[in-house]
């Protein structure tokens, strides 16, 4: 762990939180989002679930939760609390910046990232699910590498052969990295991705079919 | 209990990871953009630090006004706190990177710019002993 | 323009490139490097065109050019020569770094863009597509501000809400930063988009129908 | 010509577009990361300086090792030129930040490291005069 201290308070705060998933492309628009919004509902029904969107310039997982970026309040106890969507913990930073524009430099948005998982107090939860942008930016580095001990990769792929190749080298990083166990979620498929060979580094999880609207 | 009392807690976890369990001077830099309040940081620092078993014997406080630098013409300003909404305030407290969605460079425009000074709470050094 | 002689020896280049167009989404897997590719290849049949995959830590424009990265080399001439297909001018970080992950922070992918701009030789283009990733980082702060008066915005959206709400905000973005002109491509679209009140702000050019294969 | 031609184009096309066309003394640091031919790249540098109207008085090269520090664990080396193949150190001679793909943390492994030193060509200081 290197010296920025809220790394350190990282550690605190996600270990409260359960299991915590990183949900992770290098493509975009396989379904992060889609895929993250999905199981952190599924899961509030029985466990206290968290949902955090980490796509702190573009975040959607608003949009698919249906509610209104300025809605979102959090209290403030030692820190910041979760807001709560029936009994889902939900934290954006659409909450601060609504839908106006937030272009930021790829150290901005891991100091601005590292600074809500320095803040936000998770409090007891089984399972955590963290919606990240496209890609492997400061944000990824600091999660999968400083944040190592602590975090889950769950990896989405379509069956396209350009979201295949480039998910292949996300698996190569992480396994090169030390995860025993690297969730892959195939989203808008079939279940071809199970046999495919580039992804076999993988655990494959299942998938959830094309389903419009 | 405000959320300074997070600020407080990373700089004392930060500490207790380093195995520095007794500070004889904490040196912070405080950047004014973040607005924290020095009473409460300090007092929260103080309550941590002695929940943590973490001695800290003085701690020096130094102010840092915001400078932003435009990447685009090179234009540096300082950024007045008034130049903010109440809303826009509260979250640059919360997260000093919001403020690249209420600020452009007063010379060009441009949203391209870095905050180089006084962004928020800093450890600068940690005199064990 | 800033301090970094990178950029200013980029605007000389670029300007060699003829009508450089920057194929931008915020939101990821919208159709960007299909669009740039498909245009690089219509537009080098009839004209003197070329193609940058800026994408440089997920490049895929190779893998929809059907070639192998470890077969693009540039000839050095007073910095180096895009590599030739057939009539496209091409180049892509993938020639240095081929198949392998290559997970940069921000600042880092600004700084090896920079570089590629500041050495590559287009020579006389009627036209150059720059392919980038999704969302708005480094790479994009520089292109779209530091060289806002040799680029020209061609924003990529998909008919899903997903897309045009974070799309909204980007052309949001690029009319604040003063372009008047912001062509619009709607992919794996119908036309519904044309008449899209939230992407009133740019230049709808037309549609390019979902095709599967 | 070789690329360096490029890197020398820079820095006068910088030093034109900031109206400074005669120089007593430019300032530059050589990052040896990138492996660049001094002397092409001090020759190049006459040559375009000549072409575009620009006169330099003394050119001050200073060389800069380099040095990788890693942002998960810390540890700082630096990078011995022999540690990569041919076909690596001609990719980092074009990009140094190729290196992401070759190198890792020698000590944690981790690719989540920053060239903190050394990477390659920088304009130190343009004395007008
Ligand atoms: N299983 C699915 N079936 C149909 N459309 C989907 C499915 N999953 C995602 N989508 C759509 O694909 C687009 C991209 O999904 P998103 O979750 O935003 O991807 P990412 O977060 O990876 O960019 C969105 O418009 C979303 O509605
Ligand atoms: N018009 C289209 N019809 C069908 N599939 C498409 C179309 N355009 C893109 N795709 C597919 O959608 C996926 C994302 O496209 P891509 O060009 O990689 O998007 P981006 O570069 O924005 O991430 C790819 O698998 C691509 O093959
Ligand atoms: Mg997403
Ligand atoms: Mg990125
Ligand atoms: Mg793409
Ligand atoms: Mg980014
Ligand atoms: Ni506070
Ligand atoms: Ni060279
Ligand atoms: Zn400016
Ligand atoms: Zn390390």
């Amino acid at each position: 762990m290197t010296g920025d201290p809220r790394l350190h308070n990282a550690l605190r705060n996600l270990s409260q939180a359960g299991r915590v998933y990183v949900v992770l492309s290098t493509k975009g628009g396989v379904g992060k989002t889609t895929v993250a919004v999905l199981l952190a509902l599924h899961a509030s029904r029985r466990l206290k679930a968290g949902l955090m969107d980490a796509d702190l310039t573009n975040p959607s997982t608003h949009i698919l939760l249906g509610i209104d970026p300025s809605a979102v309040k959090y209290r403030e106890e030692k820190g910041i609390e979760p807001y709560r969507i029936n009994g889902l913990r939900y934290v954006t930073m659409a909450a601060y910046t609504g839908e106006k524009p937030l272009p930021l430099r790829g150290r901005e948005a891991g100091e601005a990232l590292r600074e809500l998982l320095a803040i936000v107090k998770w409090g007891p939860l089984d399972i955590l699910l963290i919606d990240t942008p496209p890609g492997v930016g400061d944000e990824h580095l600091d999660l999968l590498y400083s944040l190592k001990n602590i975090v889950r990769p769950l990896v989405v792929a379509t069956p396209s052969v350009l979201s295949v190749r480039s998910v292949a080298r996300l698996i190569q990083l992480l396994r090169e990295a030390g995860y025993g166990w690297i969730g892959l979620v195939e989203n808008m498929g079939s279940g071809v991705l199970q046999g495919e060979p580039l992804l076999q580094g993988a655990d494959y999880l299942g998938y959830i079919p094309f389903t419009p609207g | 209990m405000v959320h300074e009392w997070a600020l407080a807690e990373s700089i004392v976890n930060y500490l207790v990871d380093q195995g520095l369990r007794r500070i004889r001077v904490l040196r912070l830099r405080l950047g004014l953009l973040q607005g924290v309040d020095k009473e409460v940081l300090l007092f929260s620092l103080r309550e941590v630090a002695s929940m943590q078993g973490v001695e800290i014997g003085e701690v020096a406080v130094e102010d840092e006004e915001p400078v932003l630098k435009c990447n685009t013409c090179g234009y540096t300003w300082s950024m007045p706190a008034s130049a903010l909404s109440d809303e826009e305030r509260e979250a640059v407290h919360f997260v000093p990177e919001a403020i690249h969605a209420f600020t452009r460079c007063p010379r060009c425009g441009s949203r391209d710019f870095t905050v180089v000074k006084g962004r928020g709470v800093s450890l600068v050094e940690a005199v064990p002993g």
